[in-house]
């Protein structure tokens, strides 16, 4: 286990605590009738997703995020107009609002942008981190992605897990156990009792990790992108927790049983993360009021600039799927 | 009272339920959360051992929904949205369809796609895949339009030894109503003339009905009076009815909300020119969504599929032929 | 584990010998131009299927062959003659021709008839057993399916298996890990030591054998099967042996490496099976050739039958791929 | 001296190879083994990292494919079978397809798809595609039917930035010579005059154009002058010179080896009706594949597929209108 790093747990919180006021803003939008399209959040989800994210390098690594990695997202660079941009409509969006929400993505910036079908980015970022090696850029490269417990179940995931580890790439899959796959509970999308009991079919390394514990997660998630940085292959993360928000906001997760909410999981990585910042003296309690309002100025800036720029124009958009031109004559 | 078309698929399955020992359903989130689009609310509870929700396998789902009716069961499989459909692809064309002609027992398995585009989807939750799936033999590809075909087309498509693949129009699902579910019942394999006319015949099917009624609704104001065929399936598809209204009215426009290349439109467009060509006053036209995914924003999307203005607008372009 | 079985050992080993001999007479049809398209050998997995096929019950239990089963087709009932018609092109045949050699199959007798995709008989045998179940006819039945190691690879056969462990299906998956997906060898297909520790993973119960050794074959399958029809949910065997043909007839199979030929898992497992009855006092050489020269008269006859069966006449043919006539008006 | 169809394949991979860094090859058995059928045979001697057998995992070689391309780099992915792609439908038509579209960053991917009938194949080794992939927006297909196409096209997918479907027919592999591979270079999105003619012309591709040479090379006999256009990609389809050519004809036959419903010949009959309806002389007619399975036995699949003789029959009846 690596030794717990102040920055780390100081970074790695400051984009779990950005996430999270960002969200709480997205999800009043969304109350207020302002995006269209589904809102999906990470709450309760941002220390997995912002320690996964702190321990990548920029420019470096590559991140395929999911619906809930903001944090992550966060972490690893993507800055909050993106988000904001997308959810609101703005052409300036990285996708030009042709795609939206949660769907959104830098490729170029080694972060790509998902499509809906779970477990897709497993392979994809196989493919990147294959890539790298025939590039003779992997060296000391990791690349993550996060997937949920419902993920699992789909062939992609399997697929795309086991060419890793046979092409022995360097990549960790976080896998967010919330306890629920939208309203699925976990025993009808998996019958083993933990998911990390998965890894040695792979051939891949295992950890479980108490997913709302911020120095859990630093320690594990970190210990898990280090070995894969050093060569060890693919390393899966099971990270337990639940998901405190419904599966998008539209959803109010009535199906969460009263026991699940008031259960171990059902506590908030936020709340835990200051206690454990504040007691181990990593961050006071007057500092981290300072960022919440550093935040929540930020957000608000992100938002105000999303929402006064321009709407698409259908008669502007270039309607094209490709971008080659035919005949095509090779340069 | 009225009723809408979700109400209409929610009370198939509930009678299919009912009536028949050999259905159930499977699909993700069904159960007790009552689907994604609450198709199938409450039947858990009515039928607790018939109404199952699934890992996130759609592969997989289909391929138990194979099995379960080699064994004589009448499965019902919920794609969450059709889109996801392309994970089940391989079971779906290859498994499925196959069935039949390789062993001569027939697979009654129904597939509901929750399909098409609605505001703010994109270019994953709108899909239009009726197309593709009609391109393989071994399949029935039924796409209602009414309240009524919703309930009776479901209903059929169970009773149907061979396997269908059932697109019902997220768009329609609260925004189509009706006076009862139980309306007319007409036959699978079957056209029905949705809106009469004379001038020219706009097909189509789903969704696009609507809006092609809505377009004609414009031209009457111009004194033109345009037939609206409803297809009903797309496959099999009922070229008699379609020739029929061309050869009454000579003008022909096809309208789907599927990807411009290939499929339904230009199944139709080419049935009817390799069959009826001498009917025809002026070339026949195609009206699809633009050769793009389908757009996020919905400022974006509702330039990206046909609506009232641009069927019109193609309309009037085939009347001045 | 079970104890072994005179009346078991002596069926299974009957299927695989005449499994053999039928083979060995399908290759010199194959060499002598006989057969159109592939022909596809189990030589060397006989003892793996031929004790799956001999532990299913007919008329009960359900079985999805895949393309090295002759032995557990003929221990599961499957006559001599569907095989010879489908690879002699007679339109007597269970698939009218219309598919071919090993994609034969009778399902309503409880044997699908395998499409080439593979693992994409996974769900379709639970679906059987999920069916059965609801027909409240589940009891004491089990299906059982086999795939290669290279089938283990597929998203099919993963969200099939977790599917199956989910609905806690009787089913038994047998792995035959002939070391070689074609021409791919394991190490190119998957990372982990033994398949068998992909059991876990499920939650399903895991099996490793040797899969040249009639004995251990009948206990160890026999034993799976046996958890199965408890209802203890999926069993997982993982058979270890090397294919001793090429991938099909056509194929030499050069890139075998001589070491793994003339390794432990090169031994052929009739000749074992032999060894291990004789000396075991199962039965008696005499007893064995008896039924070698039964068998050969059997296979001569049912290659002779299909020879002389009609061709198919594509104008007779009835080219039509749904049932059903429309309008369709249900009765 | 003469070279194959899969001589071409070969070498232009060989080719693309040593000229492109970027260029790797993934797919199953291509390595050591070269490919079941021997497109890739001596590459990853030649080429030992750069060439990868992959595991049975079709989903995850194009995720992988895509993924790389977004580094860079400029995969071709071997399918062992067209059929199998089956399984990487989702990764092909909602990944690869849709991500220049959304993204602005165009994925340089070649799939190659084994593809079309040979006697015993069977339902699931024997399937042509391109009509579905053609269906999605943001993929490129192309069909070559000749030698130097087969070399050519495939260099040109290679360089190309979008995602192309390359289907190349197994029958043409070895049947197909030709003196050199490097024949006469066009453009992917431009159709070929395969025969000149002036009573019908025959809108083909891929194996069909041989034998819709062969059903002309007959009609001739009886003084008919057949013109046989080779499409060479399916999208985009070159309708200019279809038009041109069914302008000098007045007749329309569209061949093809897939299944009848929906797919090229009824985009060709759509596009030419729409576009050129006042050429036509007579109704466009279209010949497909039956709508069953590919049928495993070499008697029936002869019958299943479109022949000299059934072309013939469809050109006499076109020409007597
Ligand atoms: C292949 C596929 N099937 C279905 C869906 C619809 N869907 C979107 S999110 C979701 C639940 C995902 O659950 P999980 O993987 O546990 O992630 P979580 O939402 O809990 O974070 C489903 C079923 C999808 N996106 N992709
Ligand atoms: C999904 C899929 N991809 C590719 C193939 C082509 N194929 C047929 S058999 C085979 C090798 C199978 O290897 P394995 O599963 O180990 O079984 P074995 O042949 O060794 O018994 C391949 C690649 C296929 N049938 N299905
Ligand atoms: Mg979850
Ligand atoms: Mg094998």
């Amino acid at each position: 286990m690596i030794s717990l790093d102040g920055e780390f747990l100081r970074s790695a919180f400051r984009s779990m605590l950005k996430a999270r006021i960002l969200e709480n803003k997205l999800s009043s939008l969304y109350k207020a009738g302002k995006i269209v399209g589904g809102v999906y959040l990470g709450k309760g989800q941002e220390a997995v997703s912002g320690c996964l994210g702190t321990a990548l390098i920029q420019g470096k690594d590559c991140f395929a995020p999911l619906i809930r990695d903001q944090a992550g997202r966060t972490a690893f660079g993507e800055p909050l107009i993106d988000c904001t941009r997308t959810y609101l409509g703005s052409v300036e969006g990285p996708m030009k609002v042709r795609d939206g929400n949660i769907h959104r993505g830098r490729p170029h910036k080694g972060m790509p942008a998902m499509i809906s079908h779970l477990g897709a980015q497993v392979p994809l970022i196989a493919g990147m981190l294959f890539a790298k090696r025939l590039k003779g850029t992997l060296d000391g490269c990791v690349g993550a992605t996060c997937v949920g417990d419902g993920a699992t179940s789909t062939g992609a995931f399997h697929e795309g897990l086991n060419m890793a580890a046979v092409e022995k790439l360097p990549m960790v899959v976080v896998i967010a156990n919330n306890q629920f796959a939208y309203s699925t509970p976990n025993n009808r999308q998996f019958a083993c009792g933990d998911l990390v009991e998965r890894a040695r079919g792979y051939g891949v390394g295992g950890y479980s990790v108490d997913g709302t514990d911020l120095m859990a997660c630093a320690s594990v998630i970190g210990e898990a992108v280090k070995q894969a940085r050093l060569g060890k292959g693919p390393q899966m993360v099971v990270a337990h927790l639940l998901r405190l928000s419904g599966h998008g906001e539209h959803d109010d997760g009535a199906y969460v049983p009263d026991s699940a909410r008031a259960g171990y999981y059902g506590r908030d990585c936020i709340e835990i993360a200051i206690e454990q910042l504040v007691q181990g003296g990593y961050a006071s309690q007057a500092e981290i009021e300072a960022w919440r309002e550093e935040f929540s100025e930020e957000v608000q800036r992100a938002v105000a600039q999303a929402q006064q720029e321009a709407l698409p124009d259908p008669y502007l958009e270039n309607w094209s799927a490709l971008s080659t031109t035919f005949p095509y004559i090779p340069s | 009272m009225s009723v809408t078309y979700i109400d209409a698929i929610r009370e198939a399955q509930e009678d299919l339920l009912r009536e028949d020992d050999r259905v159930f359903l499977y699909g993700q989130d069904i159960a007790s959360f009552g689907g994604a689009f609450k198709a199938t609310k409450g039947l858990a509870e009515a039928y607790p051992n018939r109404v199952f929700d699934s890992p996130i396998s759609e592969d997989a789902m289909i391929g138990l929904a194979v099995g379960a009716a080699i064994e004589g069961m009448r499965p019902i499989i919920e794609m969450q949205f059709a889109d996801f459909s392309s994970i089940a692809f391989n079971q779906i064309v290859n498994q499925a369809a196959t069935h039949y002609y390789r062993t001569g027992m027939p697979i009654p398995i129904t597939v509901r796609l929750p399909s098409g585009g609605t505001p703010g989807s994109g270019p994953f939750h709108s899909q239009s895949m009726e197309g593709l799936y009609a391109q393989y033999p071994g399949l029935v590809v039924v796409t209602p339009a009414t309240v009524s075909d919703a309930y009776h087309m479901l209903i059929d498509a169970v009773k149907m030894d061979d396997p269908v693949i059932y697109c019902e129009h997220k768009f329609l699902y609260r925004w189509l109503k009706a006076k009862s579910i139980k309306g007319e019942h007409l036959p699978i394999g079957q056209a029905r003339i949705a809106r009469p006319g004379k001038h020219a015949t706009v097909v189509t099917y789903s969704a696009m009905v609507h809006e092609a009624v809505r377009a004609a609704d414009r031209l009457q104001q111009d004194g033109w009076e345009i037939e609206v065929v409803d297809l009903r399936s797309v496959k099999p598809l009922d070229i008699d009815t379609v020739l029929a209204s061309v050869a009454r009215t000579g003008r022909l426009l096809a309208v789907g909300e599927a990807f411009p290349w290939g499929g339904v439109t230009a199944e139709v467009v080419s049935r009817v020119t390799e069959e009826g060509f001498h009917l025809l006053d002026a070339p026949p036209q195609r009206l699809n969504s633009r050769d793009t995914p389908v757009p996020y924003h919905p400022k974006l999307w509702a330039a990206h599929r046909p609506t009232p203005e641009s069927i019109s607008e193609a309309l009037r372009k085939l009347l001045s032929f």
